[in-house]
């Protein structure tokens, strides 16, 4: 009867010291907010496109962050942002649902164009000017290609252009005696896990 | 069709196939001993080594339906090889069989072929037959029993009979071929108390001897002569630097000097060390695999210093007589490290490192 | 063993410093003893609009214009930036999409000119004979206008390195005469032949920067050339502090930081040029050029072309006119034929391979090579696993360990490869060249830097576009507030028609700050 | 001083928690991906162990044998390590939320960690002096430490080698933890305690 009562005593003792000690602990090492959640953000692309199904990159990095979103919804970034994303996070990859296309500048053509303003209230980077009843242009050094502009236009005069390549951005593709054999098969094997 | 490929174009013409026929090459002094001192079943030891090794190779190239000229790269024959002169002369065929199998399969292919092994293969095999058959590989022949009266090695139908057939087939007891290595009969000396110096006199050790191979030993370690030779030779060649042989030796020779001179009858002197068992050969052609080994000079250094502690603690203090296999092993393992903290120098930038 | 005898003999003796690694290449310097010559006029000329590093130019002319020789056609545009000048008098045909000598086969805007066989000069330019007592920046700009950039192979705008920096004074000029590549002798001949004009040059260079300590830097394959201008040295008194230093042959000596680092025992710390350490570096062809620029008056529209290589049926130093078509060239010397031909542009070590001969000669033209098919690489083009032997890092001149780095960039491992100093890397080829496995290292680190660049683009545009629209998100939210506050100021005052002129004016408004925003970008 | 270094050789190569005694396998798998984190979790396991050691220790000495509770060992001893790890936890995500989401499940399951419990419940089986388990517990710890950091270095360069797909992932991470193991082999005997 003593030794149950010592074990009871001895080992609830014991618990509550540890809780008191956790409790402190958790006080000391309080963390505010996620930190990850800027980590994420820094990684996404910035179109604020919406084709993640969040109304921008923040609030899909949050999303990401701390409810436990998969980390291949966005489309822009490709491979290569849900790769560093699941690297971040320490999740496996999964494959990313759509291709990314080859990036994109929004264009308008200005004989067409009423000057309605909706495609500027559209765009998330403020990147197309003119005032109202005035010819609208597309600023093609900020336009994220987001497509954004292009639904609200009532006359449909916003044509979605391939970015031009210039010979000063263009790089070696991998050597083609063993064309990226290595990486094409890793990210096939991260493929296979999802 | 034009294969757009960066800048430089061209080729200082050194290719894989000629580095591994020089180590092959290199080699063949201490190949050469071996078939001397231990006849026809160190050419049966060898030649069934290099051709399982191939046929292993050729196997997992067609199961991974890789083209087969990949075979002539050398390096499923320098594996064989070198294992083969790892292997007491009276290992059975099926030893060697088996031995080549792991070298090659585990040793190599499971991790992608030739250049992404990160153990030695053929020194991973050697380890594999140790542990699992520890009495057959660690039975030494007599060397120059070639000649002697009890067994003649230099007769072809005696070592077949030996080689597939194993001892007992001749009506041979072990004990009338076989003796101690230097090492294993200094280590159980040593547990019974007996000094080093003692040990050595009973044994009728002979520096000499060992110098030119006549100490027991596996097929190739033997002589120190012809694998310095080697050694030699491929430095010439450029095959391999003085880095790891040197601080290797480097090491186990001051270990060997620092603690026999506080503790003669503990410790056996530095020359014994060196001339024993199989360091010259670790040193010469397995530690500098280049695989399996450092890339920077440094690292090398580095990688070589731990090969010699390794070896002259396990020698001393170890259960096993010899360390010198093990601590390539071990080493191995530390060479993505290595590889990554022992970086040289770049031009303009301070010696420190960032990461 | 020779080499390695000798080599050693110099580290012990006549070397104080020597740079680590590097290689000994053949050097197949078949053009070395021979005279140079002009290329016969071509009847069409190609002028890219961008033949130096930084930004492109404008064109100047139209369509139908009639130009002469030396006649300015772009201007520049930007700081780092040299104009271009027509190459020979004739007409403007067309100005389009040409393609230039560049791995990738990609044209750039081009102004052709077809020849009109006049070569009518414009001499709108005067000669600065009296340099000595002229203005440093007088000189710098009539180096821009002249369109001179680095003809080693580079070519950097030459006037922004002759530039007098109180923070950076310029102790010593440094004029490369070492020609490391194999098969070129553009650099060999002009020192032969042109003594003189290159030390005018290099005295015209350290007027600029306001030094008299120079080193003429030759490696002893060209003792020569080393005599040569030790001669014409001797013959001036105007160039007392500047001397010749015969260097041990090795490839890539002629790389600026491994040659200041084997003359002075000096390295260039990373990220800073060799000004920071009180160097200047120019090549002999640009001393050469601007000396043809300053007392000539005479701007870039020429320069000599080492043409050669195993499939060249007569290898030449010809002066050739920049624009001038590769193939026009070749076929003067004989090839026609590019059946199973490989043409570089440059040396073959850091050279580049062309689809076709179809593209002009331009300012960095040192050598047009013809390298047959079979014999291409020596046959070693078959990649093979690495074996970490070693000898890469052991070739490489920057102390880098290339099997890895070329590791990391294959798996697109970037940080890594950062973190490994991919970024200084001078794809000089050492490693490749000497590689057993026949890894194309330099292709592999090519790719790493170009993803890198990439990827750090990427990252400063989604930078600028997040804040971008995080601008706007307040914006918004302020127009809100204000919207809201006015709204109830005006619902206090119980006035229905002045509460909707109210919401057009906010309307009116926003829509008007935000286009004063987009214009003052 | 020869002894402290006797029982530390043995712990960390001789005795070698993973690779002799095959404890502690699951994180030594799991977080031995990259060498960062392998590095974070061999802190991590080092301050659990060589706490936990001296804790269970002080518990049974001073609570479990003179109340005569030895048979709560194990009740006692997981108590230990549940709050040590909850401690380490929270001071992990405090420090560095990147190794926090790195180390993800395998940060709480140290506490299943067999290897920690196995350092406790050993300690006790040989009977230990308090400086003993606690260099005992530490040196566990320390060889747990190595094998993890030289064998995330090795799977880091497995991670970029055309490795066949059969052996892909854990097949080949096994056979190269049994080589590590085998090349292991080499110490023993090399301390006798």
């Amino acid at each position: 009867m003593t030794g149950l009562l010592y074990a009871l005593l001895s080992l609830g003792t014991f618990a509550l010291l540890a809780g008191i000690v956790l409790a402190v602990a958790q006080k000391v090492f309080y963390v505010e907010g996620d930190p990850m959640v800027d980590k994420i953000d820094a990684l996404l692309p910035q179109t604020q496109c919406g084709q993640c199904g969040y109304p921008g990159c923040k609030p899909y990095a949050t999303a990401v962050a701390s409810e436990g979103e998969e980390v291949n919804h966005c489309v822009p970034g490709g491979e290569r942002t849900m790769l560093a994303i699941a690297d971040l996070m320490g999740v496996e990859p999964k494959a990313v649902e759509q291709e990314a296309a080859a990036p994109m500048l929004a264009f308008v053509r200005e004989d067409e164009c009423i000057g309605c303003t909706l495609c500027i209230k559209a765009c998330p980077v403020d990147a197309i000017i003119g005032a109202p009843k005035q010819y609208h242009t597309v600023l093609a050094d900020h336009c994220t290609g987001c497509e954004l502009c292009v639904e609200p236009c009532p006359v449909d005069c916003i044509d979605m252009l391939v970015k031009p390549e210039l010979i000063e951005h263009w790089s070696w593709p991998l050597p083609e005696t063993r064309r990226s054999r290595l990486g094409h098969e890793r990210r096939e094997h991260h493929a296979g896990h999802a | 069709m034009l294969v757009m490929l960066s800048s430089p174009h061209m080729h200082g013409g050194d290719s894989l196939r000629m580095m591994m026929l020089t180590v092959i090459l290199a080699l063949l002094p201490a190949a050469a001993v071996s078939v001397y001192l231990f006849g026809w079943l160190a050419v049966l030891l060898i030649l069934v080594c290099m051709l399982s090794c191939l046929a292993t190779e050729a196997v997992c190239l067609k199961l991974m339906g890789k083209s087969l000229t990949t075979l002539l790269d050398n390096s499923a024959a320098l594996t064989g090889l070198l294992l083969a002169l790892t292997l007491p002369a009276l290992t059975p065929w099926w030893m060697a069989v088996v031995g080549s199998i792991f070298a090659i399969v585990l040793g190599k292919q499971v991790y992608g072929g030739l250049g992404y092994n990160i153990f030695n293969p053929a020194l991973s095999a050697r380890v594999i037959l140790l542990i699992s058959f520890p009495l057959q590989m660690t039975t030494w022949i007599i060397p120059m029993s070639a000649a002697t009266p009890v067994v003649n090695l230099y007769d072809l139908s005696t070592c077949l009979t030996l080689f597939f057939a194993g001892p007992d087939a001749l009506k041979l007891g072990l004990d009338a071929i076989s003796m101690a290595s230097p090492l294993g009969h200094v280590k159980t000396e040593w547990t019974l108390g007996v000094p080093v110096a003692d040990a050595l006199a009973h044994y009728h050790y002979s520096y000499l001897g060992a110098f030119l191979g006549t100490e027991a030993g596996s097929i190739g370690e033997t002589s120190v002569l012809a694998l310095l030779i080697g050694g030699v030779f491929l430095m010439a060649r450029h095959s391999i630097t003085w880095h790891i042989p040197f601080s290797y030796l480097a090491t186990v020779a001051v270990l060997a000097a620092l603690f026999s001179g506080i503790d003669p009858d503990h410790f056996a002197p530095p020359m014994f060390h060196l001339f024993a068992g199989g360091l010259m050969l670790c040193a010469f052609f397995m530690a500098t695999d280049p695989v399996s080994s450092p890339v920077t000079p440094t690292g090398q250094i580095v990688f070589g210093i731990g090969c010699g502690v390794l070896t002259w603690s396990i020698r001393s203090f170890g259960g096993y007589p010899e360390g010198a296999m093990f601590s390539v092993l071990l080493m191995n393992c530390a060479v993505p490290l290595i590889d990554h903290y022992f970086r040289p120098r770049v031009y303009g930038h301070e010696s420190g490192r960032k990461s | 063993m020779p080499a390695m005898l000798r080599n050693l003999a110099q580290r012990l003796g006549m070397m104080a410093h020597s740079f680590d690694g590097g290689i000994h290449p053949s050097d197949h310097k078949l053009g070395a003893g021979l005279h140079s010559e002009p290329c016969p006029l071509s009847p069409v000329h190609i002028l890219p609009m961008k033949m130096h590093i930084g930004e492109a130019c404008l064109p100047l002319v139209a369509v139908g214009d009639r130009v002469l020789r030396g006649q300015k056609i772009a201007r520049s545009e930007g700081y780092v930036s040299v104009p271009v000048h027509a190459s020979t008098s004739g007409r403007v045909v067309r100005i389009e999409e040409y393609a230039i000598p560049h791995p990738s086969g990609m044209g750039m805007p081009s102004i052709i000119i077809e020849s009109d066989g006049d070569d009518a000069s414009d001499d709108s330019l005067e000669p600065i004979t009296d340099w000595r007592n002229t203005d440093p920046a007088l000189l710098r700009e009539r180096a821009r206008m002249c369109g001179l950039a680095g003809l080693g192979g580079a070519v950097f705008p030459t006037f922004i390195k002759l530039v007098q920096d109180s923070r950076f004074p310029i102790e010593t000029v440094v004029l490369n005469g070492i020609e490391c590549e194999p098969w070129l002798t553009t650099d060999h001949r002009l020192m032969l032949e042109y003594a003189d004009e290159i030390l005018t040059g290099l005295a015209i260079i350290m007027h600029m920067v306001n030094t008299d300590s120079a080193i003429i830097a030759i490696e002893d394959n060209k003792s020569d050339a080393a005599e040569a201008i030790e001669q014409a040295l001797a013959l001036r008194d105007d160039l007392e502090g500047a001397r010749v230093v015969l260097l041990p042959t090795r490839y890539p000596q002629g790389s600026e930081k491994q040659l200041i680092y084997s003359l002075t025992g000096r390295e260039v710390p990373a990220g800073k040029l060799p000004m920071h350490i009180g160097m200047l570096c120019q090549n002999v062809a640009t001393a050469r050029a601007l000396y043809r620029a300053v007392v000539r008056a005479e701007p870039l529209t020429e320069r000599l072309v080492t043409v050669s290589g195993d499939a060249m049926p007569r290898p030449a130093n010809l002066h050739v006119r920049i624009g001038t078509p590769m193939r026009y060239v070749f076929a003067q010397q004989g090839l026609t034929d590019f059946e199973d031909v490989r043409i570089l542009h440059g040396g073959p070590m850091m050279g580049e391979l062309l689809r076709h001969p179809d593209v002009p000669v331009v300012k960095s033209t040192n050598g047009m090579l013809a390298m047959l098919e079979a014999s291409f690489m020596g046959g070693h083009t078959q990649e093979q696993a690495c074996i970490r032997c070693g000898h890469c890092s052991e070739a490489c001149p920057a102390g880098l360990v290339p099997n890895l780095l070329a590791d990391q960039c294959r798996s697109d491992q970037f940080e890594k490869a950062e973190s490994y100093d991919l970024f200084d890397c001078i794809e000089c080829g050492a490693c490749s060249y000497v590689c057993p496995s026949n890894i194309p290292l330099v292709h592999y680190f090519r790719y790493g830097k170009g993803q890198i660049a990439q990827q750090r683009r990427e990252k400063s545009f989604a930078e600028a576009s997040r804040l971008r629209s995080e601008a706007r998100e307040m914006r918004i939210e302020r127009e809100n507030q204000a919207r809201a506050a006015r709204r109830s100021s005006v619902r206090k005052t119980h006035a229905p028609a002045a509460e909707s002129t109210a919401k057009t004016d906010a309307a009116g408004d926003s829509a008007a700050d935000k286009t004063d925003e987009g214009s003052k970008d | 001083m020869t002894e402290v270094a006797l029982i530390l050789l043995s712990a960390v190569l001789v005795n070698n928690f993973v690779l002799t005694k095959f404890l502690g396998i699951c994180p030594f798998l799991g977080t031995s991906g990259k060498v960062e984190t392998a590095v974070g979790m061999s802190f991590a396991v080092m301050f659990v162990m060589t706490l936990a050691s001296v804790c269970s220790w002080l518990v049974q000495e001073f609570v479990l044998v003179p109340l005569g509770l030895e048979y709560l060992q194990t009740i006692f001893f997981i108590l230990i390590i549940a709050a040590l790890v909850q401690f380490i936890e929270m001071m992990i995500h405090k420090t560095s939320p990147v190794l926090y989401q790195a180390l993800g499940i395998f940060l709480p399951l140290i506490t299943t960690n067999c290897a920690v419990l196995g350092v406790a419940l050993l300690n006790v089986q040989q009977e230990q002096t308090f400086v003993s388990s606690a260099l005992y517990g530490f040196g566990a710890a320390v060889g747990f430490a190595l094998v993890l950091v030289l064998f995330a270095g090795l799977r880091e360069r497995m991670d970029v080698s055309p490795v066949p797909a059969l052996f892909k992932g854990s097949p080949l991470t096994l056979i190269t933890a049994g080589m590590m193991s085998l090349a292991f082999m080499g110490f023993s005997g090399l301390v006798k305690i």
